[in-house]
């Protein structure tokens, strides 16, 4: 037996860490994560605040600074309509994937639904393509002319719905979107204590009641956070706006930015600026508006005490209803959509003026692999979401783990910075970045400007939320006196992070890197400035393919994207599943 | 008009390798060797598509075998000198080459000072008087517009947009928002729309009665799309490049025709970056690009060639086809000129206006 | 108040057969209690009987209504039942009146009569004034009462109750024990109580179930289960038992493995190896020089440790290799004492392996 | 073994004081217990002293060297003290010897010799042939004493621990206590041990710091605790007791509010109104016929309800309208009972708030 004799010094001395300048290992990671966020969140917001006060373009020398810019929006004709209509379809879009989403999520997590676990995993589908192709799909069916509009004319003699409108550009949004709302509800039905509502059963309440009086109430938080994202991603999003909007003569913010910015005869920096500073002001005033909100609702999170096991409700014959709705939801939303996309890739043309099977083809598919651009574009996106996702995952669980779990003194910042570029739509982060670059010191700007750095850069920069987002809730389950033992028998921040939480956190950064995969591989619109002729990606190309009309190979290059993120996601969740059970 | 034709393969072109046209200056050998030693990189800032760079790249690197790495990007048409612009005013810029078929920016481009290599190619004796669109500017291609239409549900075949004014005023409520145009907010499509309208006071007339019933789109490939799918029965200024392929592949679904009461041919320019980190290769291939050879390829990736020593055949299509089928005086070169702010507006607003927005 | 009678009930989550085959009768005002260690199946027989779970098979039955039979099923909104969750499962979102009138409100009681029953029952769990607050500005002991008051509020047949005191401190559940005692009894309500805690069990019950592995072992008064349990499991779950192997020599007569001495048992013992146990406060710290009572067994231990709870001293003894506790009022023993215990506080079991692992490491780790 | 002493600890978060100038010393090889109610404090007690908590004010000294002071701040990492957690926290990841291996590779001690450590530590807790398991394969009192040798394999100088006990179930917790304090008189290491269950204090601590609301209100032995709580609000929290408030009516004269009965009482109390406290073991129920002792206080009350808690009757009697509890091995009493409590027992208080807002409500509401 080891004999603990009090004269002696301890057996077995902790380690001594080097602190170089007097700060340890920590600090130098901690100040390093501090500094690089800002820099990566910094370097776009502050060449567009800058342009909105500066009278000319930014490459041009002489500006002189002021507020002409906001003035001359302000007083351009048709902003005001601009305000209206983004206010308006960001609205209604997030009402609609509110009233989509909020009743799915309680049905499938809280009934006896058959086929739930198909239903819950249908529900997220649409999050995995990207909103420019559920816009193709959606035209392809249900505009003037889509399949389905043809056939309903046909049959009622008038078309019930107008696509090109505000509420249709807000519902197919809101499909789009609706996802979020869902996997947030979803979240926080599975967490909350069931017996509230086993309670309510003893007390007398029937099913829906208990929907009522129990459950609905105490989504409030999750609807409000998802709620605000939605919103603020309305704001930003450009596909649906720029395909059923532009037509007709809708604006938002987004087309506002998109034509003034890059299609305008005579582009102006300044109002560009300026309005692009209005859309950053709005979104973070969204997000600063949700966090506040959050703060208030922790009362109503009621999880405590030993965690009961869920028992589902029997809706009776409302499940049925609900599996239609749900059925209805998946299929007209999501599947018919794509199902149509994915027939146009192997058509020549696709007209309800004639059979499709009269033009089958390959030539789509052929047109991508003969143009080695094309080809390069479908590698390029890989490359710029496969790097991206482990750059941006590996950023984010040490910003997750700086903020969540240091005693760091910017803790709080370093978390408002990962969570920053929530606020700041893809064009913004794109023309940002652009003018960083090119303003960057010691040449490193021509170093990245138009390779694929520059889009790792950027898209990296837009999923960062989402890979901080999804790390951070998974630190959150792990007791902190898991580190604090580490701490106690001598290892330091840096060591209690590589030998213990490391480990720990291995399954939620596998789930962060697929998150943020499929993320960087359906966004587009920052590249639509970053990109350059050796960093197409399948975004950007499939926009130029559409603008040529060669709309079977948008077709076939949206059918590709689909199914290459489908066989990640399925690939990564059969990995993932088969190391949950050797472990 | 180009309706209907199938698409056949052209023979191929023939290319002299390595070999400059005997007209061309004595020293061309020297330029030659400046290129070969340049490492065979060439960076080009387009708004043209891929498939339309693919035979002049092909023939190119056959002229020229040591050029190895071609690239050209397809960006918006005033973005092609943003980028330069910017590039340029922070340092260098890694374009060569800028070409590009937006006239206004061309034209403000050209006149800033700094902007372009001054370069007087051997072949401008040889082009058309608008084969130099403004100095040491070229024409690479002359590409017409056409009226396109979805044969099965427009009854009669429009030639022109009097004719189609007269097709359409039979029904003008069927009509309704069934008619596309190209969005004047745009480059493209102010170009086009004012240099129509310039040169055809008159034809405000049929505009009046046309354009009540139409939307604007962006791009001619939404356009042909949604006519095509029977969302628009017609629209007009519809680019014809893109328009042959999709022509061919409706099975007699779309035709395009050309306009009898004046056709706009917007020429794409090409010009020499100031700074181009290749200047030599830059040269020849604007050399190329100007040349017979060049010419050829420009009409096999679906511009339009205007050189009179290349003829059209199947799937080339020439300026000269465009003149045999409305007329010499029918058509209407656009110039590359800068129009000046007041016109833009007062323009605009009167062609938005007559669209009802 | 009506009797409840579950009958040949049981439960199958899948493969798992969690209830196997358990009936009982509940008197009219009886105070029920489910004891037994986790998982054994005791919520899910709450659960059962509030129809939040459908047996696989079985009846049950409150006064003259049977709740479930083959081809019967009332869901839990159709029995009028109360009950209480461990984590309360106040509604957070509703101030404590609004709890309350949730289900008057279900029931369509009308407005006035709705307030009087809700003062009430306030009024009974002593919380009259705080009807405005909401439940995350209530303490434990308060919000647990604020359940009780839920439960009782629409005068119920039966009261269910799932570990309510076991989110509450030591201290605060020892007086909410005695709190909610008195209120039972007072309101003669028919209560089941679920509960893994021994004592709880003890101090509340009319009569006691025993659950283990989705049987029932014994059910009793509290006496029966304390001093008469009917296997050593039993002996080992409710309160401390010291237990000590050896093997049956002749009628009436152990021989310990622990010291290789024999002891008298009050009853003859099957054959083989048997299983004595003796609860610590029946082994009495015979003072130097003063004889054990007739009859007694003696055994010699040495003191280990001592520990004072205040109002009596706990040794543990090393008998041979076992370690033993025994209690006295008597503090600072050391070294070598001397133990009697009478033959009829020795309970006699056959030799299984009633010791949860934990358990048995513990107690023969003496070093 | 080193002495740690603590002198003006001081811990803000925000505006929020949690601990108040705290000054304690404990001495080499001493089992010092931190006791008091949820939220006082005593973990962030133990955080300052094992340095995951970086205190606002004070010093914090084991042996010769100093952790905190003005200006010195020791990392968790440079301490080299022991810690257990109530959850264990036992890395999930690794498997048992891996665990206990971890604080042995940081400190770079050689392969061998780590073997031998492991192996010498868990034969100490008695876990010898589960090394190569992974926590959840153990089960909650295994874990928990993993958790032990994972702190002590280093040889600390000081032993944490942190609520260890309170994640068991009630019958394991009690074998497991008298383990723990075998083991820790065993290795006589110097331990700071934090609980909110008085039980535990008493049976295992050398002396206990009773904390409330950041403040030590009392530091002694159990003994002094128990017998001598320095306030009404250390007699609440240490053991069960019945408060009775009454008023000072002469020397050494308390008159009860509750039956208006003057009773005598040990000292002289201040002036004015004062509260009694009485443990329930101290009111003796006199069998019927027989006389009080000489010179007791007599009570003359109620039964309400009885409770059997295996080795002892409790019973809940009305004294006036006060709930008085009191304990006997007397079972089946009801009706009037006689009791008799020496002046002695009654401990005396100035009357303030005394009890927390729940167990007051609980104890008045007779009804
Ligand atoms: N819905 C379910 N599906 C599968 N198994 C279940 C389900 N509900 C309960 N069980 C299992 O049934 C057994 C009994 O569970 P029950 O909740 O009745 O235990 P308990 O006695 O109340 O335990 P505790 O004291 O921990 O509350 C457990 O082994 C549990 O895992
Ligand atoms: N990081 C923190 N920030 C703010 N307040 C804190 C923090 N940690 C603890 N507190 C507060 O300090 C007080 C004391 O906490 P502490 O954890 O020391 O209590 P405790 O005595 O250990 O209680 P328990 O028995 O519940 O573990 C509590 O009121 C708690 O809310
Ligand atoms: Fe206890
Ligand atoms: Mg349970
Ligand atoms: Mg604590």
């Amino acid at each position: 037996m080891t004999t603990l004799s009090p004269t002696r010094p301890p057996a077995h001395p902790p380690p001594r860490y080097r602190r170089p300048l007097g700060l340890g290992r920590e600090g130098w990671l901690q100040y390093g994560v501090l500094l690089l966020l800002a820099v990566l969140v910094l370097a776009p917001v502050v060449p567009t605040l800058y342009q909105s006060f500066l009278d000319r373009p930014l490459y041009e020398a002489g500006g002189v600074l002021g507020a002409g810019n906001y003035v001359r929006l302000f007083t351009e004709a048709g902003f005001g309509r601009v305000v209206l209509d983004t206010a308006l379809f960001a609205g209604l879009t997030t009402v609609l994937s509110l009233l989509i989403a909020v009743p799915m999520a309680v049905v499938v997590v809280r009934t006896k639904l058959p086929g739930g676990r198909v239903f819950a995993a249908a529900m997220q589908w649409p999050f995995f393509i990207s909103s420019l192709i559920l816009g193709f799909g959606w035209i392809t069916m249900y505009g003037p002319a889509g399949f389905v509009s043809v056939e309903v004319r046909r049959i009622l003699g008038f078309l019930p719905w107008n696509l090109y409108s505000i509420p249709g550009m807000a519902l197919t949004e809101a499909v789009a979107l609706a996802p979020i709302v869902y996997t947030f509800c979803a979240g926080a039905l599975r967490q909350s204590d069931a017996s509230l509502e086993a309670a309510a059963q003893v007390c007398g309440a029937g099913p829906l009641r208990i929907l009522r009086s129990v459950i609905l109430p105490l989504l409030r938080p999750p609807v409000v956070y998802s709620s605000i994202l939605v919103a603020s991603m309305s704001v930003e999003t450009l596909s649906v706006p720029l395909l059923f909007g532009q037509p007709v003569g809708i604006d938002v913010f987004s087309t506002f930015l998109y034509r003034n910015g890059l299609q305008s005869i005579n582009p102006d920096y300044g109002v560009l600026g300026a309005a692009s500073a209005i859309i950053l002001l709005v979104t973070v005033s969204l997000v600063a508006l949700q966090a506040k909100l959050l703060k208030d609702a922790q009362r109503f999170v009621s999880v405590r005490g030993k965690a009961t096991r869920p028992r589902p409700l029997d809706l009776g014959w409302l499940k049925w209803i609900s599996v239609a709705a749900i059925a209805f939801y998946v299929v007209m939303g999501a599947l018919i959509p794509i199902g149509g996309l994915v027939f146009r890739s192997f058509t020549q043309v696709f007209t309800p003026l004639q059979s499709p099977f009269k033009t089958l083809t390959g030539d789509n598919y052929e047109r991508i692999f003969t143009y080695p651009v094309y080809v390069q574009s479908i590698v390029n996106s890989l490359i710029v979401a496969a790097v991206g996702a482990v750059l941006v995952s590996v950023l984010s669980l040490l910003a997750v783990m700086v903020a969540r779990r240091s005693t760091f003194r910017f803790a709080r910042a370093v978390e408002n910075l990962a969570l920053a570029p929530q606020a700041m739509p893809g064009i913004i982060v794109g023309i940002g970045l652009f003018w960083a670059l090119a303003f960057a010191p010691f040449g490193l700007g021509s170093l990245v400007q138009g390779t694929l750095w520059a889009l790792i850069i950027g898209f990296g920069l837009r999923a960062l939320p989402s890979g901080f987002g999804s790390i951070s809730p998974s630190i959150m389950q792990i007791g902190r006196e898991l580190d604090n033992a580490a701490r106690v028998s001598g290892a330091d921040w840096v060591r209690t992070f590589s030998r213990i939480l490391a480990s720990l956190l291995r399954p939620a950064f596998a789930g962060a890197l697929i998150l943020t995969f499929v993320t960087l591989l359906k966004e587009y619109s920052p590249a639509v400035f970053l990109g350059s002729a050796d960093s197409n990606i399948i975004g950007t190309t499939m926009l130029e393919l559409w603008v040529q009309g060669n709309t079977g190979s948008v077709a076939a290059l949206a059918s590709l994207q689909i199914a290459i993120t489908a066989t990640f996601v399925g690939l990564a969740g059969l990995l993932l599943k088969g190391r949950d059970k050797n472990a | 008009g180009g309706g209907g034709e199938a698409a056949k393969a052209p023979p191929p072109n023939r290319i002299a390798t390595g070999q400059a046209p005997s007209y061309y200056p004595a020293d061309y050998a020297r330029l030659m060797e400046a290129s070969r030693k340049e490492g065979g990189t060439l960076t080009i800032y387009s708004n043209t598509d891929q498939e339309n760079w693919a035979p002049i790249f092909r023939d190119f690197q056959k002229k020229y075998p040591w050029v190895t790495k071609l690239a050209a990007n397809n960006l918006d048409s005033d973005e092609v000198f943003q980028r330069v612009l910017s590039e340029q005013a922070t340092g260098s810029s890694p374009a060569d080459l800028v070409v590009s078929n937006a006239a206004q920016a061309w034209a403000d481009f050209a006149a800033r000072p700094g902007t372009l290599t001054e370069y007087a190619s051997p072949e401008k004796d040889k082009l058309p008087d608008f084969g130099e669109l403004l100095p040491h500017v070229y024409a690479m291609s002359i590409d017409p517009l056409s009226i396109a239409y979805n044969t099965s549900l427009l009854p009669g075949k429009p030639t022109g947009l009097k004719s189609l004014a007269a097709i359409l005023a039979k029904d003008p409520a069927q009509y309704k928002s069934k008619i596309t145009t190209r969005d004047v907010s745009g480059a493209f499509g102010f170009t086009v729309s004012h240099a129509f309208a310039e040169a055809r006071p008159e034809s405000w007339a049929s505009l009046q009665s046309v354009l009540p019933l139409a939307r604007p789109e962006t791009s001619s490939g939404t356009q042909m799309e949604k006519i095509i799918s029977g969302e628009y029965v017609a629209g007009f200024f519809v680019s014809a490049a893109p328009a042959y392929p999709v022509v061919a592949k409706s099975g007699g679904l779309l035709a395009i025709s050309f306009l009898d009461d004046g056709t706009v041919a917007l020429p794409r320019g090409i010009g020499i970056a100031a700074g181009a980190p290749h200047p030599a290769t830059s040269k020849l291939f604007v050399d190329f690009v100007l040349s017979q050879e060049g010419q050829r390829a420009v009409a096999e990736g679906g511009l339009t060639s205007y050189r009179d020593d290349v003829p059209a055949a199947d799937g080339l299509h020439t300026y000269q086809e465009l003149v045999k089928a409305v007329g010499e005086a029918n058509v209407i070169v656009a110039r590359y000129t800068k129009v000046p702010d007041a016109e833009v507006e007062s323009f605009t607003d009167k062609w938005n206006g007559l669209l009802g927005r | 108040m009506p009797e409840v009678k579950v009958t040949h009930l049981s439960k199958q989550f899948g493969d798992n057969a969690v209830l196997r085959d358990i009936s009982f009768t509940i008197a009219d005002g009886e105070f029920f209690t489910l004891l037994g260690p986790s998982g054994c199946g005791k919520s899910t027989t709450l659960a059962c009987i509030a129809g939040l779970e459908r047996p696989t098979r079985g009846s049950i039955a409150v006064g003259s209504s049977t709740f479930v039979d083959t081809g019967t099923f009332v869901p839990p909104e159709g029995r009028n039942l109360g009950m209480v969750f461990q984590s309360y499962a106040l509604w957070p979102h509703m101030t404590v009146a609004r709890n309350l009138a949730m289900p008057l409100k279900i029931r369509k009681v009308d407005r006035r009569e709705q307030d009087r029953l809700i003062a009430d029952a306030l009024d009974k769990v002593g919380l009259a004034g705080l009807s405005d607050r909401f439940p995350h500005q209530l303490s434990g002991g308060q919000q647990q009462r604020v359940a009780l008051a839920r439960a009782l509020v629409y005068s119920p047949s039966v009261l269910l109750l799932d570990e309510p005191l076991s989110n509450l401190d030591a201290k605060l559940r020892d007086q909410a024990r005695a709190w909610l005692k008195r209120l039972q009894t007072e309101l003669g309500i028919t209560t089941v109580y679920v509960t893994h805690d021994q004592e709880e069990a003890l101090a509340l019950s009319d009569r006691i179930a025993v659950m283990s592995r989705g049987d029932m072992v014994q059910i009793g008064t509290p006496q029966d289960i304390y001093e008469r349990p009917a296997t050593a499991e039993v002996a080992a779950f409710v309160g401390r038992c010291n237990f000590l192997t050896g093997a049956t020599t002749g009628p009436r007569e152990v021989r310990l493995d622990c010291t290789g001495q024999t002891i008298t048992v009050p009853d003859t013992a099957p054959g083989g190896p048997v299983t004595v146990a003796i609860r610590p406060e029946r082994l009495e710290i015979l003072p130097p020089g003063r004889a054990a009572p007739a009859g007694a067994n003696v055994l010699t231990a040495e003191v280990l440790t001592s520990s004072y709870v205040g109002s009596r001293h706990e040794y543990d003894l090393r008998l041979g290799d076992h370690v033993i506790q025994a209690e006295t009022s008597r503090p600072g023993l050391t070294g070598e004492v001397v133990l009697a215990v009478e033959p009829a506080a020795c309970l006699l079991y056959p030799a299984t392996g009633a010791l949860p692992e934990d358990a048995a490491a513990l107690v023969t780790t003496a070093q």
